[in-house]
This record gives structure tokens, sequence and C-alpha cells, in this order.
């Protein structure tokens, strides 16, 4: 199934396992900014109506 | 009619502090802005000398007729008394020196470094500045801290003098100012937002 | 805008105005080149123009976020903005005082002091030449960052940030010039394009930084 | 008909881009898998750069990103100042953290790529440069941002930051291809591929550009609504306090 990288196979291996560690990083950063502000509105808006 | 204001609105810090404020400024007639601190004496003095965009309403005045005086009086420590008046006489396009100096009795600190003055001195430099400019609106944030009372009646015979020549001026204090009857003033409390009412910017928001 | 300028001169040389700090700070950076690189005279004399460029750069940046602070502190820059004076030609007026005081000594002092990294003896004119046509640019984009972070807290440390990848072309275009002197090529390219940014920055950016300076007074 | 100004409206933004997302995310992340699956297992090596060829479904995509991640803040900076809509504002604040990961892995994925030609991770190219430059200007943008606290100033002066960032790193890119003539060797291995990029290897790559794209749109409108959120949670908070 493993395609044959010959001798690169490292610097392949290399290139997406860095992005897939960037592109990790960057979803789990806005991900983590929508919950605290999805948080904050909701306190808002809680103390809003209270 | 040098300066009126109408529906005026002022903000500080994206809420409403003044809703309607409305006045007029005749030739000779000074107004003492007068209300508890914070309720937005300085914002509707900077509005009004442009530094501010207003939240909404109408000021009309004409073009460079305003001279603006806050609290810190842009002193420049390093420069002695003619050198800092001088300055603002040339930014002002004047060469009134003297008079300014002897109005504020000045005279015998003409070559004192500025850094040396004590506060009270400092504050009658600032104010001299305004005889420099030339301009026939005074607007004066909180003219009279730090003055003792010979300097607070020596800024009223001022104050007076350029009301006689046919100037305004609009004035944030606690003090009392006795301006011989020239002066109108206005309580800002019956302009204050009650409601939180919140600036423009903010309420796209809501 | 004369008595301006002349106010801000007056300053910068009275004490405590900070004339010469920038250009010892030019000095001790280019002082510590060699300490650190080596003694070697061929590696320096190979390296010298990028790094007296580098060194003038710095050296501009250092003298920058004091140009509004100290208007700002004692109040001057609100009564400014309310005075009968553009504020373009007051932030015009700002940077060739900071040009005055920093840019121009640098092209004097900055040949003095390339012997000491073995500057090809044909360096020394195209050096002077292209820090005289490049540190206009360098003084506004310096006074641009500078409306940038007016009031803020780590100002100093932001505008470094901010005004540095604004200062790559120049620097490339500048130490190119004197890189080209020394060999003997052609330097009429790059010293074109270098006088051009300089122009370039003197026309527009000063609309730019009083837009800045305005909102930042608000 | 619904203007596209009636988007800039901040609440009614909310309510639409809530439709948008589950599709955005949906079909960004298939069109992903699908380009990278399909360029990394069922591709064959090129006969010059063997394997390492599979980069390219990397760091095509990201470099175009990075790129148009600026422009599109660029863009967003002067509807910002000139219409005064604060999505727009919010948009850019919210594309700046994806442009700079973008770049980033531009910049990665090129060194890595380069390397069994230049024998070092990094090589001062032309095009690598640049990128690192851009790297730079995000930097700045994102730092003025996080300087700044009043919300709608941060707006108006990040805006003018990037307009004349944009400037100067046209120009700085002009100057870093200047600067490497300078150093008399050619840019020796240009990392521009779509000139020469086989029929084989193309699909697989519209597909991986188009997973990016919508990653990107994916992620903007997500930071865009935080954004907006955050936003409204302060006006409440401010109009709270003074009750």
């Amino acid at each position: 199934m493993m395609p044959e990288l010959g001798k690169y196979a490292l610097s392949v291996l290399s290139a997406y396992g860095a992005t897939a560690l960037i592109l990790s990083a960057l979803v789990i950063y806005v991900l983590r900014r929508s919950a605290v502000a999805k948080a904050a509105l909701a306190a808002q808006e809680s103390s809003e109506d209270g | 009619m040098l300066l009126s204001v109408s529906d005026l609105s002022v903000s500080r810090g994206g809420r409403v502090l003044l809703e309607g404020v409305a006045f007029d400024v005749q030739a000779g007639q000074a107004i003492l802005l007068s209300g508890k601190n914070g309720i937005g004496k300085t914002s509707l003095l900077r509005t009004l000398a442009g530094l501010q965009q207003a939240n909404s309403g109408q000021i009309d005045v004409p073009q460079n007729a305003v001279v603006y005086s806050a609290h810190l009086d842009g002193i420049k420590q390093a420069l002695s008394v003619v050198e800092n008046l001088q300055f603002w006489g040339a930014v002002f396009g004047r060469s009134n020196l003297d008079a300014a100096l002897e109005t504020f009795e000045l005279g015998d600190l003409r070559d004192e470094l500025a850094g040396a003055l004590s506060a009270g001195q400092k504050r009658r430099l600032g104010l001299a500045r305004l005889l420099m400019s030339g301009r026939s609106i005074w607007l004066l944030d909180e003219p009279t801290v730090s003055l003792d009372l010979a300097s607070v009646s020596r800024l009223s015979r001022v104050v007076s003098g350029h009301l006689a020549a046919g100037g305004a001026a609009i004035i944030a204090t606690h003090a009392t100012l006795d301006l011989n009857g020239q002066e109108i003033t206005i309580d800002l409390g019956k302009f204050a937002t009650t409601k939180s009412d919140l600036a423009a910017s903010e309420k796209a928001f809501l | 805008m004369s008595a301006l300028l002349v106010r801000d001169l007056k300053l910068a040389i009275r004490a405590g105005g900070g004339f010469g700090l920038a250009l010892a700070f030019f000095l001790i950076v280019i002082v510590l080149v060699p300490l650190g690189v080596g003694p070697e005279m061929d590696i320096l004399s190979k390296i010298a123009s990028g790094v007296l460029w580098l060194g003038a750069l710095l050296a501009c940046l250092l003298s920058l976020d004091r140009i509004f602070a100290l208007d700002h502190e004692d109040g001057t820059l609100d009564l400014l903005v309310t005075s009968p004076l553009p504020l373009e030609a007051v932030i015009m007026t700002k940077a060739l005082a900071h040009w005055i005081t920093t840019g121009l000594p640098l092209v004097v002092v900055a040949p003095l002091v390339a012997v000491l990294l073995g500057l090809p003896s044909n360096g020394y004119v195209w050096l002077a030449i292209s820090l005289l046509l490049g540190s206009p640019a360098l003084s506004l984009i310096g006074t641009f960052g500078a409306a940038l972070t007016l009031g803020l807290k780590r100002g100093g440390l932001l505008l470094s940030v901010l005004v540095l990848p604004l200062y790559i072309p120049t620097m490339i275009f500048g130490s190119e010039v004197a890189r080209r002197g020394i060999e003997g090529a052609g330097v009429q390219t790059p010293l074109l394009l270098l006088a051009g940014i300089s122009f370039g920055t003197v026309a527009v950016l000063p609309f730019a930084s009083s837009a800045v300076l305005r909102i930042n007074l608000r | 008909m619904m203007s596209l100004w009636e988007y800039a409206n901040p609440v009614k933004f909310l309510r639409l881009s809530s439709k948008v997302m589950p599709w955005a995310w949906g079909v960004g992340v298939s069109c992903l898998v699908i380009g990278l699956v399909w360029g990394f297992f069922f591709t064959p090596d090129d006969y010059r750069m063997g394997s390492t060829v599979k980069i390219i479904y990397l760091h095509v995509p990201s470099a175009l990103m990075a790129i148009n991640a600026w422009f599109m803040m660029l863009v967003a900076s002067l509807i910002w100042l000139i219409r005064r809509h604060h999505v727009s504002a919010l948009a850019a604040k919210a594309a700046a953290p994806v442009g700079i990961a973008m770049t980033l892995i531009a910049l990665i994925t090129g060194a890595i790529w380069g390397q069994p030609m230049w024998g070092t991770w990094w090589v001062w190219d032309p095009r690598l440069t640049s990128f690192l430059i851009l790297f730079l200007f995000y930097l700045g943008y994102l730092a003025l941002w996080a300087g700044i606290g009043n919300p709608d100033t941060a707006a108006d002066l990040t805006s003018i930051l990037c307009i004349v960032g944009s400037v100067f790193a046209v120009l700085s890119r002009y100057a870093v291809n200047f600067w490497s003539q300078g150093l008399h060797q050619g840019a020796s291995l240009s990392l521009d591929k779509e000139e020469n990029v086989a029929d084989v290897f193309y699909q697989p790559l519209l597909f991986s550009i188009a997973g990016f794209v919508l990653l990107f749109f994916a992620l903007v409108l997500l930071g865009t609504r935080s954004e907006i959120q955050l936003r409204r949670a302060r006006a409440l908070s401010l109009r709270g306090h003074t009750k």
C-alpha cells in the first residue's frame, strides 16, 4: 500500500508531517478561540436576561 | 454668533456620555461647563477642538477660530519661557510676546528654563500661549488646576479682557470664575445619558 | 514649520536630547562585528558594506520611538494638531529633524568607521552616497512606525517589528550600491531604485502617518 | 435581492455564516483528502525529482494561499477604511493567523523540497526568501493587532499598516530578485512548478488547491464569527455595566 518513496522518503514524509503539524495547530487554535468566544458571549447574554 | 452647537452627542470608549448638547456662544460671552468628574467635560471640549469626532450632531464654528488648552500645558522643559512662547508665536504667526509675558507676569522668568518653574508658573506659561495664538474662541480644560488664589483672579481678569475684546471662551471648571457677568454656567448633568446608550460603532454588534 | 524644525533641533542638541546616542550606538554595533565575526580582514572587508548599512539602519531605528512620545507626554501633540500647521507638514518636519540629527551624521560617520572593517578604498564614496539617498526613507518609514505605536505600552519593541520589514527594499538597494561601487560594477540601477523609494516615501508616507496620528489621538 | 453589503451587518453575518460553515468544512476537507491521498499514493515518481515531487501537493497550494490571504486582508482593510464594515475588519483579523500558517507551510515544504538538490536545509533562493519576508509582514500585522486595546483603533491602524505593508512587500519581492542576481548565481531551483507540471500530477494538485482554498475559507469564516461574538460580548458588557 505504501508507495515506494526511494531515497527521498525522509524528505517527503517530513514535509507531510510538518504540514500536518502546522495545520492541526492552526485548526486547534481557531477552534479554541471559537469556544472562548462562544463562552464569553453566552456568559454576557445570560447575565443580560438574568 | 461665534460658535453654535446643536444636538451634539459625545462618546468615550464606546459609550455615549452626553446627548442633545446645544448652546450658542456670542462674542464677549463665556460658557462655564460644570458637572461631576467623568461626566464628559473633557470629551466635549476635545470634540469642539476637533480632536475627537462627535457621535452625532452639529458644530458650526469658523475655520481656525479655536485654540485648545488641555490639562497638559504642552511646555518643553528644556526650552526657556521665551523660547516656548516664541515657538507658539511662530506656529500661530503672531509676535505679541511681550504682551503675553507681561499679562501673566512672566517677564522676570523670561530666560528661566521651563523645567525649573513651579506648577503654578508652568500653568501661567501654558495660558500665556493662548494670548500668543490670537484665536477668538478659547477652549480651557480645568485652567485653575494648581493655581493659587492670586493666579485665579489674574486668570479671570485675562479672560474678561479677552471677552471684552470680542473673544469667547468655553471653560470646563469646578472653580467659580468671576468674569464680571459675562459668564453663563451650563450644567452638563442635563445632557448626561441616563440609559446606557452605546456609540454607533458598538451598537452594530447588538 | 521652520519654527518646529528649529525647536526640534534645539531640543535634540540640548542636555538629554540624545543627539549623539544614535551615532554612539552605530559605532558600538560596528565595533562588535569583528569581535563576533573574527579579526580576519579579508572576511570583514567582504561583509563591510552590508554591516555598515545594517548598523546605520538600526541606529535610525533606535532614535525613532522618541520622535512623538516626548510631544505626546507633555500634551504638545494635541496642541499641534489643533494649530494652523497641517499635520502632514508637522510629520514631514519631524522626519526631517530626525534625518538631520541621525541620518546626515551617519553619512559622515559611516565612512570613518568603515576603516575598522577594512572597507575597500573605492567603497567609501559609494557608502556615503547610498546612505545619503537611503536615509530619508529610513526616517520617514520610521516616523510612520512611531505614529502607529504612539502611546502603546511596549511601543519601542513593536516599532522595530513593524518597521524593519519595511526597511528591506531600502537596505537591499542601499548595500547593493555600496557593494557594486566596490566591485566597480554599474551602480546606476540600484542607485535609481534606492532614490526612487526614498522620494516615494517622502511624497506618500506623511499622509498615511498623519491619518494614523489623528486616529491615535482620538 | 439581499445586496452583498447586507452581509456586512455583524449579527446577520453570524446567522448566515452558520449555514455556510458545514458546507465549507465538509467540501474543503474532502477535497483536501482526495487531493493528498491521490497525489501521495497514486502518482508515479518524477524522472528528475523522484518522490519529492509529492511535496508539490503541499507547497503549491500553501504558497498560493499565503499570498492570497494577504491580498484578501488588503481588500478587507480597504473595505473597512472606506465603508466602515465591521465584518471586513474582523475578517482581516481572522485571516492573518491562517495566512501566517500557510506561509510557514510554504516555507518549510519549499526548504525540504529543495534540500536534496541543494544539500542544505536552507538556501537564500529568491522565492523562499520572499516567503520569509512575507512571514515577517504577517508577524508585524499580528503584533499590531495584539498591541492595541481599543478595537476600532486597532482595526483602523492595522488596515493602514496592511495597505502600506503591501506596497513594501511588492518592493521587497522585486528587491529580492534583484539581490539574488547580485550574488551572481542564478536562482538555482526556481520553485514555480505550474508550467512544467505533467498532466498526471495536475489533477490531484487541483483537488488539493481546492481543499486548501476551502479550508482557508472555513477557518476565516469561523475566525470571523469568533471575533464578532467577542465584540458582541464586549458591547453587551459595556451596556450592562452602565445600567
